[in-house]
């Protein structure tokens, strides 16, 4: 009884707290100062179309590295906290529509995963979308083939060299430049090329690996306890 | 017409989100949890930032709802160990 | 012209329609398959195919196309598996329905299944 | 856009009571995902201007004048690394149910009163 | 006219999103939901590319895409959930 | 052999998506699309699933022949189900059948499977070995021969030509 009174009194006290917000609304007619800042260099500057991708990677680029790096640690809470006991289990085997078709959609997919993050600055989408997309194609992988493993040791290389190149080109800009991630280092090219925008491209593409291979490795060590050789298929 | 699209989302969306509370299924509750998530993404598409419906799109229908499957699965799987 | 393009996404809309339609008022879960696979499948060709002849030419086309083939490869793919699933974890066809030999298969090699 | 902005609303509150109420992790887990949906839905059309389009100036947009053209992208870059990282909260969470669900196998929060594990 | 008849289009997705929301909610059995959720995003699909329309973006449709694609992945993993396959 | 073969035909089919995808088909997208392709066919796991494709002046002629079959099955499986939606009274009596296939190439009997579950009143649940198990939204009580005629002999007389 006296639970529900405090969740009642929780509810309505956020009420309270949002309700200012709003009745207080008004759609706003222009954009800040800040905003028309970023929308102007972002064409002027650094000659990337999507403003989105250069406030993610080039006016906001050291909270990006902040976020990579709690995704990273998310990865290794994940492969800490889960202890992977072999246990025999009995798995049944994989419809054979879906293994013929998976066989040519996943390379598909990961040609679509490498579109994103390449034109990370022309289209929507970048590293993430396009990591998250290529995490998708292996958890197809996984799915559809009983005897596909994924090398732990692998992911683990792929993640930290990109992470490394990633900081690297940071600290290059830094001495080359005049701030840390600037992608001027690179020459800025024509507006709407698919190699243009400095070094923005090559940076997403380095997120896109990074968190690809978090996400991937992510999936892994939760699915994992499908051990490798003590499946049993079930044969029919 | 935007207006329209809006308002008809969002009754499901709502809908989905009372549903998840209420229902006894766990499954059940994660498939309305997904059409929460899938249904945001057109609304951040309407909203106009194509980039937020893709990483929603992308992570929302697929990657949630499959971690979420996966933790079930391990616990179903020990339940079945200790029998 | 933009009035036929304009038509066709209509029909499209119309078949999904009658696809969620049939999602409703189908018996069981394999005959609810059958109407939505099938109708929401030409229902979302249509669509995009009278969106993309509405705005033919610079770059549309590409994309529709893409959507098009992914729409066919993939939709009678999931559907094919959702049945497997359905039919492997015990759920019944409708009262109405005449035979199922899968499962009088399954029961003549096996004994019941995992 | 003040209707978006309501649903984002009741999705956040419906969320939290879901965290607050329920007594399966799995559904606390649930309701601080519509939670987060909700608040992401908040802080993108708190970026929305009426009557403008998407912050990429390809040839639909006219570039010259695009600042009058576009909506505010910043919301934009905001949500979209909090979407990725809400997945992998969510990961961890889940982690940590299973873990728990380990120790005493029961989805019930009351089952867990010791603190200490 | 034109336009009018995009506005019925739209109002017929509504109405068959809302059709197999109420597939999802009845559904006696869970196969009958992941169906519901099938249905649901390939109608979804359709969707966006009518806001894509409207818009005039052709960007737009890089979300469509991936949409389809990756929603194919989810209701695969549930089928194989419910399979006792995961 | 067989694997070079399947390999040539996803870098094409690979390659043809990646220019629809970019829209436009400069240098530079085509270099980027090279450096894709070799990327992401380290991912084709299978890879002699597409070398069952035959070349040749007929089975281009039947696959043109298959392509306009398939596409007046839809529209007439599409035309069925609304018939069979919108009558008030639902006029089905459904059930599982078994039929039999000729095909023996992985890629072929994954085309047949699709084409069956997008023809009228036809679902395929599970494919095992040489026997397809259908659900059939009009049984007529005929036994597997007659099933098969009916449902499978109209794809497989031109995928047999198509894939082998």
């Amino acid at each position: 009884m006296i639970n529900k009174l405090l969740i009642i009194i929780g509810i309505i006290g956020m009420l309270l707290i949002l309700l200012p917000i709003l009745v207080n609304f008004q759609s706003p007619t222009n954009l800040s100062a800040l905003a028309e800042e970023y929308v102007r260099g972002s064409v002027n500057d650094l000659k990337s179309p999507n403003v989105v991708t250069s406030v993610v990677v080039t006016y906001r680029g050291l909270d990006t590295l902040g976020e990579v790096t709690v995704l990273f640690l998310a990865t290794l809470g994940v492969g800490f906290l889960l202890e992977n006991k072999k246990n025999k289990s009995t798995q049944r085997t994989v419809s054979e529509n879906i293994r013929t078709t998976s066989s040519f959609l996943v390379s598909l997919i990961m040609v679509l995963g490498i579109y994103i993050f390449t034109h990370g600055h022309l289209s929507p989408g970048g590293g993430f979308q396009g990591g998250v997309v290529i995490a998708s194609g292996f958890l197809l992988l996984i799915l559809s083939d009983l005897d596909f493993k994924i090398s732990h040791a692998i992911l683990r290389f792929v993640e930290s060299i990109s992470g490394l190149v990633y900081v690297l080109i940071g600290l290059i800009g830094l001495v080359l430049t005049i701030g840390f991630l600037n992608p001027a280092i690179l020459p800025l090219g024509k507006y709407g090329d698919l190699f243009s925008a400095g070094a923005i491209p090559l940076i997403y593409s380095l997120i896109g690996l990074k968190v690809g291979s978090e996400l991937t490795n992510i999936i892994a060590t939760m699915g994992s306890d499908r051990s490798s050789e003590s499946v049993v298929k079930e044969e029919r | 017409m935007n207006s329209l699209i809006i308002i008809g989302l969002g009754v499901i969306m709502i809908a989905a989100a009372i549903f998840t509370i209420y229902q006894k299924s766990i499954v059940s509750a994660i498939i309305s949890a997904g059409v929460i998530s899938l249904l945001a993404s057109v609304i951040y598409l309407i909203l106009g930032s194509p980039d937020v419906a893709m990483t929603e799109a992308s992570i929302g229908s697929a990657l949630t709802t499959v971690v979420f499957l996966y933790a079930l699965n391990r616990m179903r799987k020990e339940k079945k160990d200790d029998k | 012209m933009e009035m036929i393009f304009a038509l066709i996404t209509l029909i499209g809309a119309l078949f999904l329609f009658l696809g969620a339609l049939g999602l409703v008022r189908m018996p069981d879960v394999y005959n609810r398959m059958q109407a939505g696979t099938k109708a929401t499948t030409l229902g979302t060709i249509l669509f995009s195919l009278g969106i993309g002849l509405a705005n033919f030419g610079s770059g549309w086309c590409g994309k529709i196309v893409i959507i098009i083939l992914f729409v066919i490869a993939t939709n009678p793919v999931s559907s094919n598996v959702i049945a497997r699933a359905a039919h492997f974890s015990g759920i019944k066809l409708a009262k109405l329905s005449l035979k199922d030999e899968l499962k009088e298969d399954d029961e003549k090699t096996e004994g019941g299944t995992l | 856009m003040i209707e978006t902005l309501i649903l984002g609303f009741i999705l956040l509150l419906i969320g939290l009571y879901a965290m607050l109420s329920q007594k399966n992790i799995i559904k606390i887990i649930l309701g601080f995902s519509i939670a987060d949906t909700g608040v992401h839905i908040i802080i993108v059309s708190l970026g929305y201007l009426k009557g403008r389009r998407a912050p990429i100036l390809d040839s639909a947009v006219d570039i010259a004048n695009s600042v009058k053209e576009v909506v505010d992208p910043i919301p934009s870059a905001l949500v979209l690394t909090a979407i990725v990282i809400g997945l992998a909260t969510t990961a961890l969470m889940l982690v940590f149910a299973a873990e728990l669900h380990k120790r005493k196998a029961s989805f019930s929060i009351d089952d867990y009163k010791e603190l200490k594990w | 006219m034109v336009s009018l008849i995009y506005q019925i289009s739209a109002g017929l997705i509504i109405l068959s999103l809302l059709l197999t929301l109420f597939r999802l909610f009845k559904g006696p059995t869970v196969a009958d939901r992941i169906v519901a959720l099938d249905a649901m995003t390939i109608i979804s699909i359709s969707l966006i590319v009518l806001i894509a329309h409207i818009a005039q973006r052709i960007i737009y449709l890089d979300v469509a895409i991936v949409y389809g694609l990756v929603s194919f992945i989810g209701v695969v993993a549930f089928a194989r959930y419910l399979e006792r396959g995961l | 052999m067989n694997k070079a073969k399947s390999f040539i035909i996803a870098t094409i089919l690979l390659f043809i998506t990646w220019i629809l995808l970019s829209g436009i088909a400069t240098q530079e997208v085509i270099f980027g699309g090279i450096t894709a392709l070799i990327i992401s066919l380290l991912f084709l796991t299978r890879l002699t699933v597409l070398g069952d494709i035959k070349f040749g002046i007929k089975p281009f002629i039947f696959s043109i022949g298959y392509f306009f079959l398939f596409s007046w099955e839809l529209l007439k499986s599409n035309l069925d189900v609304a018939r069979r939606v919108i009558s008030p009274k639902l006029p089905i009596n459904p059930g599982i059948v078994k039929v039999k296939t000729k095909l023996k190439s992985p890629l072929g009997r994954a085309f047949l499977a699709n084409s069956i579950t997008l023809t009228p009143g036809t679902l395929t649940v599970e494919m095992r070995g040489e026997y397809f198990y259908i659900h059939w939204i009009d049984v007529t009580g005929c036994d597997i021969n007659c099933a098969t005629d009916k449902i499978v002999a109209k794809f497989e007389k031109y995928l047999e030509v198509i894939f082998g």
